[in-house]
């Protein structure tokens, strides 16, 4: 299109929407900082649970150019072995998110050495039934409590110092991992890895022929995504002290699509205001006398049709073509 | 706060959204206009919302109304996983649930709390209706369709035990993964057992579905009877007589049992157009008794109401001869049904045929024996 | 009494022949998504929710009007080819050119609304439909009870899958449609209406659907669920089978029946994961499928 | 109403033909015009357009403003299938060979859209090679074999005017020819050919005028018998 | 027994695509800092040889070593990272990335800059200087910001050798590198060939004989798989076989 833009920093990320890039994300931390004392704590600790799963996720579809359709494997065995390690081993908080994402990570070691043979669709389609055989065991597995999940799950103590019970405290025990989260995105993806999966996702042929091993980028890729996935999973499970079957539905893998497709794919903030939208949906949908369902796919079919950059790409886009 | 919040979550969009879903909302409101639509002075509001059977949006939405919604009581939660967490949400916020739609017997038992109510019915109660009567009644070998997962082991167990102490056998079970469509091979194993019963331990789509391929494979033709460990008047009515005739049951509630839930039912059938299954009827229950019990406690405190509940004997449309254990199990009696042949059905829901009762005492366990740590 | 590993021989031809029955409609199925991703590289969420639609068009159609079964075999696959025709048309069409996935994700949201509003209005526990009284009742085959109606299913569906993939492969017609799934614009360049054969397409892929669909309604409950469980073990079927052939779609449907309905009788626990398994190993020796082209 | 078909009235004529890929404006205007049985070629650097120009006639490109008619009918109107059913063949830049049909399958692809085409056993003598291998999937001949094919299966239709672009690209010396004399062959069968090319040497011999492209637009017009006189600017033009 | 000034050696390479003899018992040998081509016509099996050194396919049978190693079952990124760099017949780019990124990339793995996902993407800007040299040689510098799609055939080409030098690869394989190319661009790019040809060794397929003669030290005539005639263009061309099978009666 625009042929010979000037002033394109290294990455092609334009300084201008670099400078707009830091404001916003700036932003969204004084409003998160500032959001408790107005805004119900659960709600926003739920919202960025799935912001940070969303953009782990944003990882593989935006950047490596793969859609996982069985994201939610990698969010449901972080959020059921937190849970296990904070109700049956009693550990620090921490180390049970912890012990979530490495899970997960593990996880999409297995699952993504076989999904990534293959593209495309197959490689959602893959993603999709392995991520069911995940579903079938969690259901069966004495583990996780089959139908009932892991329930009551305790907050702790963190470091043995604070006492995560106290709402503003675990609050900021979230908001700590959530930032981090996002920071290791961006990195990732602003890096000189970042790159080369970019290069990968355009051709892959031509990366083999310049040496590149691509299953290996794709792999390294898919796992830190689930291992991601697995500390969102965890959090979540600290969050609503309940670790249960629905986190490792396929139906959350869809979840996870629609956020990142709303709020706009490849890009950061986009699967945070994609959260936003879907977990404010959520919220406000159940106590009305209309089919959830119906709503979240009529979204889902206006976003694919109407505007598939999605709400952040969108004014991007609006933006890029203004200035 | 002002006003008397109660709040009816359960499945309204998925598998059990006949079973209960906005059908009980219908029957809480019903409850809360027969009481006359306020308790100390206080407007008593009805909320619902649909926990689209997911324990984590269930709970989720019942810590909203406890923080931020001051929801009072909440009842119905249809589900095991959803009630379990609900049940140890209202412990930790010390607020009232009344459990009606779900049927394990763990949340007065293991998972019983000071704050929590468990109405209508439970897995024990199951059991003993129908694995228990029916044995009695000569169907002494059985073989299990048990979902393969926790609930149905513990439908299979219940049952098998009960069967067991009536001096019946169990020939073999078999798992069958959850949300199977196709059952042929599962049911040609059972015929193959040629136990006299064969008993579905699974739930919604899974008991609809075995139940009508039975009847396509010649199960009942054949001589050996179907129990539908947990079903009720709505799946019933989903399945028609053609496909679910000879199936035997056990319910809490029956619209055609006397004139008060006559009366109940044709008020309900008026509203809704169907007639009210046991989930219905017992929501309706637990709101009256509910109500009932602010009223005698003249306060909301959840301590005191819960001491009320526990206190005044349930006596309505729904409940016979019930009172509520110290562990929070509402005991009351249950029935053994067996479904109608078409030919036999008078009237449009005219389904059942009365095998037996079961008095609530004989039906559920003893506050002692229930495991509750609090009430050994 | 003879048995193979613990099981009675007479036991296992019948489950044989019940996974075969299975296989009937996981073959249709997978044929309906294969026939559909190879010409519009569109991986038909929406299969399932079709598939639905199918089975309650025939329930609709004989409760409310009187329509038998056999009329409903016919006139409900035309319903579901008449949707098609407008989900493609409306929707599909104008995702041409676009990344597949996108395809995906639109037909992954219209399966939540066609599902939720069926859900809305009838309820999830399921509407009762009898097998035509031709059908009714059964034979004993000594090894088992054999409905009648279930060798019917087996008949139809062959029948059925063995046409369409003479059509695709054996005719002009099926040429067309396998260059216009590579180069659209070029095809169209020729001089051919690859717009309306996409549109055919689409509706002939979901016709399969919906005609599995009636097939299904007499054997499950016509549930508006119906379909959303078993359309994630058909992509199982699909990515096993290699999407690269239509043989390879009917074939792997039948076989992995089968499979299934074997793990059944030796190890039922299993029987959910199986396909899934078989995908794995599949997965690992063979990544284009048993019957794929490769990339 | 019939349109006359004088040699002196073009048979397929492009006016001030302007297309955009997306956003971006490629050809700004380009007018040619092309008479019964003549052939052109269409010269230009790299990017000029000359490929964008077919694309537009053909119909592949949508996106376009101008006036191209084809007999006097317009063919930015006609839906993009009828376009080649007006009497077109294209041949595209990159082949467009397809890989899941068998080169037979490839070969009887394009519908007839006049009678008058080659028979399959006219084209098999032409281009053994693709005899050979009728049975193996197009993609997977060899780059040469593959324009062959692309060449071949326009002859089938009927088609009397042909759009080729690069038709030489990547062959073997020997098939250049063999394509060299197989257009001289049409051309005495009154075919009216488009021909767009970078090999000048081999355009030179064919062509009766030439069309010099530079940023989409056409620059310079001439016809074969001023060549050595034009040498001077071409070679501004192309650097040949 | 590989002579040191070969750097690549192929015996007895055959590759058989279902029954069909795609390349049958081909021995080649290519010396050290030499520009040899690869001749013959459509079909001959040229890119098939290339996709067997470059190990994108897998022989049939026969052995390749490179640099004294034997590559035969090594996998095809593996092979690159020894130095034997391939460039495609069918131009590849990557299109969403600009002219200098796309070159970026190809240095990104020698300067260490590819697995690092923790560090910032502004490391990359030490790369930059010598991309906008390659950039420069091949006259691409208004395009440095454009993305690859955007360029025309030509341009693409032009950028996908330049991104295939930036590599430095001991051996460059290019397939037909000039086709679609403008008469300028033809000649920049011989003499960018001859440029980087010093100190490397170049294998190519090229229809263009006159590129090939004035270009390359020794040909390799293929035909039907087999290798017909090998030889400097001298001797080549007036192989009668050669004349008959691949360049006709005329200079082209
Ligand atoms: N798909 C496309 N999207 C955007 N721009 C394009 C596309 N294809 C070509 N262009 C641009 O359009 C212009 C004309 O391209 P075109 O392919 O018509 O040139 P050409 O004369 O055929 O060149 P060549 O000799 O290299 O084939 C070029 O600047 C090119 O970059
Ligand atoms: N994957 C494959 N499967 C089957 N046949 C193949 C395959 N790849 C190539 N061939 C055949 O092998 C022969 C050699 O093809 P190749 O592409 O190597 O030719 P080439 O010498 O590069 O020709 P050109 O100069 O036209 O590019 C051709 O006849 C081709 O049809
Ligand atoms: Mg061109
Ligand atoms: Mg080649």
């Amino acid at each position: 299109m625009t042929a010979t833009t000037a002033s394109t920093g290294p990455a092609g990320v334009s300084t201008s929407g670099e400078t707009w890039g830091r404001v916003a994300a700036a932003g969204l931390v004084i409003a998160l900082v500032i959001a408790p004392f107005g805004v119900y704590p659960v709600f926003l600790m739920k919202l960025m649970c799935f912001a940070l799963f969303a953009a782990a996720f944003n990882l593989l579809i935006g950047y490596v150019g793969l859609l996982s359709f069985g994201h939610a494997a990698f969010f449901g065995t972080g959020a059921y072995i937190s849970a296990h390690a904070a109700k049956v081993w009693h550990l620090d908080p921490l180390l049970c998110v912890v012990l979530g994402g490495i899970g997960g990570g593990a996880l999409g070691v297995l699952i993504g050495y076989l999904a990534i043979k293959r593209k495309g669709i197959y490689f959602s389609m893959i993603t999709l039934a392995l991520s069911q055989m995940v579903f079938f065991i969690a259901l069966q597995s004495p583990f996780t409590g089959g139908e009932d999940g892991i329930q009551g799950v305790p907050r702790g103590t963190l470091f043995g110092l604070i006492d995560l019970n106290r709402p503003l405290a675990m609050y900021s025990f979230v908001l700590v991992i959530f930032l981090f989260g996002m920071f290791a995105l961006w990195r990732i993806v602003n890096s000189p890895f970042g790159q080369i999966l970019k290069a990968i996702r355009e051709h892959e042929p031509r990366a083999i022929s310049l040496g590149y091993d691509v299953q290996r980028y794709k792999l390294i890729a898919f796992v830190i995504s689930a291992g991601l996935a697995g500390v969102a999973g965890g959090v979540k499970s600290l969050v609503f002290q309940l670790a249960s079957l629905t986190d490792i539905t396929w139906q959350m893998s869809g979840e996870v699509v629609l956020i990142t497709l709303l709020g706009g794919i490849g890009t950061m903030l986009g699967p945070v205001i994609g959260a936003l939208i879907v977990v404010t949906l959520e919220n406000y949908l159940a106590a009305l006398d209309f089919p959830v369902t119906v709503l979240i796919g009529g979204i889902f079919v206006a976003c694919v049709l109407l505007f598939r950059r999605g709400v952040v790409g969108e004014v991007e886009h609006a933006m890029r073509k203004r200035g | 706060a002002d006003g008397v919040k109660i709040g009816i979550l359960n499945d309204q969009s998925g598998v059990y959204a006949d079973y209960g879903g906005k059908w009980s909302v219908e029957a809480a409101r019903m409850a809360i206009e027969d009481f006359g639509g306020s308790v100390l002075g206080q407007k008593v509001e009805l909320m619902s919302a649909d926990h689209q059977n997911k324990p984590d949006i269930g709970s989720n939405i019942a810590r909203q109304w406890y923080d931020v919604d001051n929801v009072d009581m909440i009842t119905e939660l249809t589900t095991s996983s959803v009630a379990l967490a609900v049940h140890e949400l209202s412990k930790t916020k010390k607020k009232i649930d009344i459990v009606v739609g779900a049927a394990t017997s763990r949340l007065t038992g293991d998972a019983c709390q000071p704050y929590g109510f468990h109405w209508a019915f439970d897995t024990r109660a199951l059991a003993v209706g129908t694995g228990g009567a029916l044995t009695r009644a000569g169907g002494d070998s059985w073989f299990f369709l048990t979902a393969d997962y926790a609930f149905g082991y513990q439908l299979e167990d219940d049952t098998s035990k009960l069967v067991k102490q009536e001096g019946g056998k169990v020939l073999g079970a078999v798992k069958h993964p959850l949300n199977n469509t196709d059952f042929s091979s599962f049911l040609l194993q059972a015929q193959a057992s040629q136990a006299k019963v064969v008993g579905l331990a699974n739930a919604g789509l899974d008991t609809t579905n075995s139940v009508k391929q039975a009847a396509e494979f010649g199960l009942m033709a054949g001589g050996q009877k179907l129990a539908g460990l947990l079903m009720t008047l709505a799946e019933v009515h989903g399945l028609g007589l053609k496909s679910s005739s000879g199936l035997v049951l056990t319910e809490g509630f029956y619209w055609d049992l006397d004139d008060r839930s006559r009366e109940f039912s044709d008020r309900f059938f008026k509203r809704t157009q169907r007639m009210p299954n046991m989930i219905q009827a017992g929501t309706y229950s637990a709101v009256l008794s509910y109500l009932k019990a602010v009223k005698a406690a003249d306060s909301k405190d959840p301590d005191k109401v819960a001491a009320k509940l526990k206190e005044l004997p349930v006596d309505d449309a729904f409940g016979r001869n019930g009172k509520v254990l110290a562990n929070g199990r509402m005991i009351h009696d249950m029935y053994l049904f067996e479904v109608k042949k078409p030919e036999e059905s008078k009237k449009p829901w005219d389904y059942y045929k009365l095998l037996s009762t079961i008095p609530g005492d004989k039906a559920f366990f003893t506050a002692a024996e229930s495991g509750c740590p609090a009430t050994k | 009494m003879t048995t193979i590993f613990g099981v009675p021989t007479a036991a296992l031809y019948g489950q044989l022949l019940i996974g075969l029955i299975n296989g009937s409609f996981y073959a249709l199925l997978s044929l309906g998504l294969a026939v559909i991703f190879g010409m519009l590289h569109v991986i038909n969420f929406a299969h399932g929710a079709l598939y639905m639609l199918g089975a309650f068009a025939a329930w609709l159609a004989l409760t409310k009007f009187g329509v038998n079964y056999w009329a409903a075999l016919a006139l409900a696959p035309l319903a579901v080819a008449i949707l098609g025709v407008i989900i493609e048309r409306t929707t599909l069409r104008r995702l041409a050119g676009l990344d597949p996935l996108y395809g995906l994700l639109l037909t992954f949201g219209l399966s939540l609304v066609i599902e939720g509003m069926f859900r809305h209005w009838y309820g999830s526990s399921g509407q009762p439909y009898a097998p035509p009284p031709q059908l009714q009742g059964g034979v004993n085959l000594g090894f088992m009870f054999l409905p009648i109606y279930r060798g019917w299913v087996v008949v139809a569906s062959v029948v059925v899958c063995f046409a369409t993939w003479f059509v695709i492969e054996r005719t002009r017609l099926g040429a067309y449609l396998r260059a216009a799934t590579e180069n659209p614009a070029l095809v169209q360049a020729f001089g051919i209406n690859v717009p309306l054969l996409v549109t055919a397409t689409y509706a002939g892929g979901v016709a399969l659907a919906g005609f599995a669909g009636v097939l299904a309604a007499p054997i499950y409950q016509v549930s508006p669920l119906m379909g959303s469980n078993l359309i994630i073990v058909v992509f199982a079927v699909v990515v096993v089978g290699g999407m690269g052939s239509i043989m390879g779609a009917i074939v792997t449907g039948y076989m992995l029946g089968v499979l299934e309905g074997l793990t059944k009788v030796y190890y039922p626990q299993a029987s959910a994961i199986v396909i899934f398994v078989v995908m794995a190993i599949v997965l690992l020796v063979r990544p284009a499928g048993l019957f794929g082209r490769g990339e | 109403m019939q349109a006359q078909n004088t040699a002196s009235e073009p048979l397929l004529e492009v006016r001030d033909l302007e297309a955009w890929y997306g956003e971006s404006h490629v050809l700004h205007g380009v007018s040619l015009d092309v008479r019964e049985g003549e052939t052109i070629t269409i010269l230009g650097r790299n990017g000029a357009g000359k490929t964008t120009t077919l694309r537009s006639i053909i119909g592949i490109v949508r996106k376009r403003k101008g006036v191209i008619t084809l007999r006097g009918q317009d063919l930015l109107a006609l839906p993009q299938h009828k376009v080649a059913r007006a009497g077109l063949g294209y041949v595209p830049e990159e082949r467009g060979i397809f890989a899941s049909l068998s080169v037979d399958e490839n070969l009887s692809l394009p519908p007839k859209i006049a009678d008058g085409g080659m028979s399959i056993a006219d084209i098999y003598r032409i281009f053994p090679n693709l005899e050979e291998r009728r049975n193996s999937p197009g993609t997977k001949l060899s780059g040469g074999e593959q324009q062959m094919l692309a060449i071949a299966r326009i002859l089938r239709t009927g088609a009397r005017v042909l759009l080729l672009d690069e038709p030489t690209e990547g062959l073997a010396p020997v098939i250049v020819q063999r394509i060299g004399e197989l257009i001289r062959t049409l051309k005495t069968q009154g075919y009216t050919i488009v021909l767009v090319e970078q090999n000048f040497r081999f355009a030179a011999k064919l062509a009766d005028r030439f069309f010099v492209m530079e940023d989409g637009r056409v620059v310079d017009t001439f016809a074969t018998t001023e060549l050595s006189a034009r040498m001077g600017s071409l070679h501004e033009y192309l650097g040949v | 027994m590989t002579a040191p000034d070969t750097i690549l050696q192929a015996q007895g390479l055959t590759k058989e695509f279902l029954g069909f003899l795609a390349v049958k018992d081909v021995n080649l040998s290519v010396k050290r800092g030499s520009i040899h081509a690869l001749i013959g016509p459509n079909g001959a099996g040229k890119t098939t040889v290339f996709n067997l050194l470059t190990k994108f396919l897998t022989p049939s049978s026969g052995t390749i070593r490179f640099d004294g190693v034997d590559v035969t079952r090594e996998q095809p990124a593996a092979v690159a990272r020894r130095g034997l760099v391939r460039s495609f017949q069918i131009s590849a780019t990557f299109p969403h990335l600009t002219v200098l990124e796309n070159i970026r990339v190809a240095l990104q793995r020698r300067a260490g800059l590819a697995t690092q996902f923790w560090r910032s993407d502004k490391v990359l800007r030490q790369l930059d200087a010598r991309a906008r040299e390659l950039i420069a040689d091949f006259k691409l510098d208004i395009y440095t910001d454009t993305p690859a799609v955007d360029l025309s055939y030509g341009r693409k080409r032009a950028l996908e050798i330049a991104t295939t030098l930036a590599l430095d690869p001991t051996m460059l394989l290019l397939d037909e590198p000039m086709a679609g190319m403008g008469h300028e661009d033809i000649d920049r790019v011989v003499e960018l060939i001859r440029k980087a040809a010093v100190g490397r060794t170049i294998l190519m397929v090229e229809h263009n004989l006159s590129v090939v003669s004035n270009l390359c030290d020794t040909i390799t005539v293929l035909q039907r798989g087999e290798i017909i005639a090998e030889g400097d263009y001298a001797t080549v061309s007036e192989n009668p076989r050669v004349r008959e099978a691949y360049m006709g009666m005329e200079e082209a």
